[in-house]
């Protein structure tokens, strides 16, 4: 699963759609996602961007499906953290479950649904943004709203070498695995440990050498290349406004519970 | 002890099916070449038959005895089958040669001492004895090599995989890489080696398989690169020897220099 | 541990984002420095940066086997000071939440706050406290690198309780902090052990 | 143009002298194969013909005019001299290939469109122009080694210093590097390259840099490496075609299997 959204960024029709277009209807989405009510803005959400990205961005339903899983995790654990309440019941609630201090009730259950259901929604927009946009699309786009560059030349230079590091991370780690190092929790952690400190020194190591590449392709104090320059679509925006206005119109009439 | 995969199919989500049903046999004593293009599958092989990679179908077996992916299966096979990549740098992760070397031996379980015997026999095997107080950083490409593959020699596997060991080397380091290989095949390890170098797959090989477009075939090496069809499917360059021998109408597949002297020197 | 998108309310994504610019904007600042005194600094951050984000994205052995990941904030602060952390924890998170789907945008000032800003400043101050009463580097490392990844899930804690504070802030604080203990405490030590070995292998070279 | 090295020193704090007043000349139009074991100092002197190295003695020159080692003379010499490393990882810096190569050209001060222009033709030189879009991280090795070829040539050098051009790739992208170069040569630019691969050597080049003990020959590359003497002291080895020469007491000296085919069809 490692950098297959990265993979699919690189390859997605979506890439010549310019990034304040993606950003409109990303950013659009996910400030809704956070201020109308959850029900039934969430699942259109869900659905909505679901059917863009697999229709429209070609994006594997596959990879789609397991995208949005990778945060489970920590969702699913926030999400049972927030239905379960802890000290004295707020009057007037609904109690299904209670034992000594902890309580479950129909409004800390309604609470979770919503954060669950945003929590999703806002998953489907990141991803959509992180399956259609390379990172260094949005490194120039960064440029062009002002942050320093030599801040952005640094991002772009960390892209470039996670890479190679990651290569050599995944070398080092099965190296280690073929030699048995990751036999039992003591060797496991120093197994590890040699490879945190095995990734360390390459990339110190790289950056050396890519110091000393860059310096013989006349480097001197500006990373200046050439800048992908995306048009806007029309269309897209258009097809975007329509959307957050369905939202927002189904927001105002919708219900659950405002956070 | 024979080394086989049968039936194997192996893929990445990214890249699709690159192993499609392939059957392949190391036989002990035998000198098999990997031969195939950037990207044909030849290192996802080699992971496969080492147990690093988890193939998406088929059978990887030693003796007939199939590799179950669990913890305690892997730590067998890993016992009898190991595999050194190409690139040295990110498989020497110690400090020193030394304690590169042990790391596969304490991880046997083995004692400091018995650890330590392990060491200077697989250093010793390759070669580089002379470099075991040495910074594993400080050391050259080719020495780098050859201590990776002592890496693999101290956990005593009885196939060892190597994946292009002579790239990137120089007409020395080549020949030492070959001097400590054939060391090892007389202390009884198998040696299986992929490789883009045809001219020394024909010299130093019995079997070949080549991989192309998910398939493998497995023959004696001369026939197979001596085939101009599967040379040319399969993104290889027929070995000179072989291209000299097809220009004169040669019946007998000469291997190098030695064989096509004798050829001419026939009446 | 990363708040995952969808999970604050606006006002909370607000708040945190101002709470935390300041800080990134000083590191933004603090590397601009440094890069224009040093060009030649410019691809080794970077390095530093990418070393961060990659011991983010590989497992870590544990004992519950879950799918723990260190922080690396710990070891970054020691090897390059808070401020600059602040800068590279920032891009580290938006990488995070692009390439892993780990994280999220509107929740982005939320963990720059846990993660770049409050694990490194306690880890480094726990480092520089024990430099000063002579501890053992060992000791240095490894209690800096567990405070730092402990902090990052003290604040995560109280981040997610000020926003479902039910009844109250302190029994919600308690409730997440006891739920996200099971996988965090654990990774702390274990980050803490994986930072000893590294600092003992790095000492050694 | 000439490019040009005369008592030339160079050598690193930590291993002390690596080039000892040695003098090297790269004629246009010429091509030199430079020779060497690993660490015989071969990609230090393309170091310091590139101006990448600040040499400890001696003068580096082009048409008889020494390069400054000052900004304003580097600037103006790496506008004719272009050095691309073993390693593309070592020079590729920006995610996106139409950026990477665009690097040179708008660091030599032209407008956006002028350096479109350059990326285009060198992207074509390279036969990559289908790469321009993709990813660095997600192209092969040979991709990889060629786009980092770009990205000098998108500079329009007069003479391309390639250090180990081939290595570490398949016959196919061998072949795809050696058409590339052809390219450019009939483009106008000067290539020089250093390999450990003497075979290719004797096939592509014209003259040879032998590198040994510090001090270097220069030569028709024939020669050098028919003289079995300087072979043995440079640890390299005799190319095929004149070691079979040399055992049938051939006078004259095939550079490949067509010269070979040729000879050996006489009567």
């Amino acid at each position: 699963m490692a950098f297959s959204l990265d993979a699919a960024a690189w390859g997605s029709p979506w890439r010549r759609i310019a990034v304040a277009d993606k950003t409109f209807l990303v950013a659009g989405t996910l400030l809704l996602d956070l201020v109308v009510p959850a029900w039934p803005v969430t699942p259109l959400v869900v659905l909505g961007l679901s059917v863009a990205a697999i229709r429209f961005a070609r994006v594997g339903w596959r990879l789609w499906l397991a995208a949005l899983t990778l945060p489970l995790a920590f969702v699913v654990t926030g999400v049972l953290s927030i239905a379960l309440e802890v000290g004295p019941v707020h009057p007037g609630s609904t109690i299904w479950w209670a034992w000594g201090p902890l309580a479950i009730t129909a409004e800390s259950v309604a609470r979770a649904a919503t954060v669950l259901g945003r929590s999703v929604a806002g998953a489907c927009a990141v991803v959509l943004l992180a399956v259609s946009t390379p990172m260094v699309d949005l490194v120039d786009a960064g440029r062009r709203v002002g942050i320093p560059g030599p801040a952005m030349d640094i991002a772009a230079l960390m892209y470039r070498l996670l890479f190679v590091l990651w290569e050599s991370a995944v070398t080092i780690r099965s190296a280690q695995a073929a030699r048995l190092g990751y036999v039992g929790l003591r060797r496991s952690l120093r197994s590890f440990g040699a490879l945190a400190a095995g990734v360390l020194v390459r990339a110190w190591e790289r950056s050396r050498r890519l110091e000393r590449g860059l310096a013989g392709r006349g480097y001197t104090d500006d990373l200046r290349t050439l800048r992908h320059v995306r048009p806007h679509t029309p269309a897209f925006l258009a097809a975007t406004c329509a959307w957050l206005l369905v939202l927002a119109a189904l927001g105002t009439h919708g219900f659950g519970v405002l956070a | 002890m024979t080394l086989q995969a049968e039936g194997l199919s192996a893929g990445y989500p990214s890249r699709g099916t690159v192993l499609d049903e392939v059957s392949v046999s190391l036989t002990a004593g035998e000198r098999t070449v990997l031969l195939g293009a950037n990207g044909s599958g030849k290192t996802t092989l080699l992971g496969c038959l080492s147990g690093a990679i988890v193939p998406t179908g088929g059978v990887v077996s030693i003796d007939g005895v199939p590799l179950q992916h669990s913890r305690h299966g892997l730590s067998d096979h890993r016992r009898r089958v190991q595999l050194v990549l190409q690139d040295p740098d990110d498989q020497l992760f110690s400090a020193d040669v030394t304690q590169d070397v042990s790391f596969g031996p304490l991880n046997l379980g083995l004692s400091e001492d018995e650890a330590r015997d392990r060491v200077v026999e697989a250093l010793d095997l390759l070669g580089v004895s002379h470099l075991s107080e040495r910074a594993t950083h400080q050391l050259s490409y080719g020495e780098k090599k050859r201590v990776a593959v002592a890496g693999a020699v101290a956990m005593r596997p009885s196939h060892l995989l190597l994946d292009e060991p002579t790239a990137g080397l120089d007409p020395d380091g080549v020949e030492d890489m070959l001097t400590a290989i054939a060391r090892l095949e007389a202390h009884g390890t198998t040696v299986t080696m992929a490789t883009h170098d045809v001219d020394l797959a024909l010299a130093w090989g019995t079997s070949a398989v080549v991989v192309t477009g998910g398939r493998t075939r497995q023959g004696p090496v001369a026939d197979l690169l001596g085939d101009p069809v599967l040379v040319a499917a399969a993104h290889l360059r027929t070995p000179w020897p072989l291209e000299l021998a097809a220009r004169l109408g040669w019946a007998e597949r000469p291997r190098g220099l030695e064989d096509v002297t004798r050829l001419l020197a026939r009446p | 541990m990363h708040i995952a998108e969808g999970f604050l309310p606006v006002s909370h994504c607000v708040g945190w984002a101002v709470a935390s610019a300041p800080f990134v904007v000083q590191g933004v600042r603090a590397t601009v420095r440094q890069v224009r005194e040093h060009p030649e600094n410019r691809v080794l951050l970077a390095a530093a940066g990418a070393f961060t984000f990659i011991l983010s994205a590989l497992k870590m052995p544990s004992v519950t086997g879950s799918s723990s990941h260190p922080t690396g904030t710990g070891a970054g602060a020691i090897l390059f000071r808070p401020p600059v952390m602040a800068f590279l924890g920032t891009v580290v998170l938006v990488f995070q939440a692009l390439l892993l789907a780990h994280g999220g945008l509107t929740t982005l000032g939320a963990n720059v706050f846990s993660m770049a800003i409050a694990g490194p400043w306690v880890g480094y101050a726990a480092y520089v406290v024990l430099r000063r009463l002579r501890t053992p580097l060992e000791v240095q490392v490894f209690v800096a690198m567990a405070l730092a990844d402990l902090a990052t899930y003290v604040v995560t804690s109280g981040q997610l309780a000020l926003a479902y504070p039910d009844p109250t802030f302190g029994a919600a604080f308690a409730k997440f902090a006891t739920i996200f203990a099971l996988t965090q405490i654990p990774l702390a030590v274990i980050e803490g052990l994986v930072g000893v070995v590294l600092f003992r292998v790095l000492r050694s070279i």
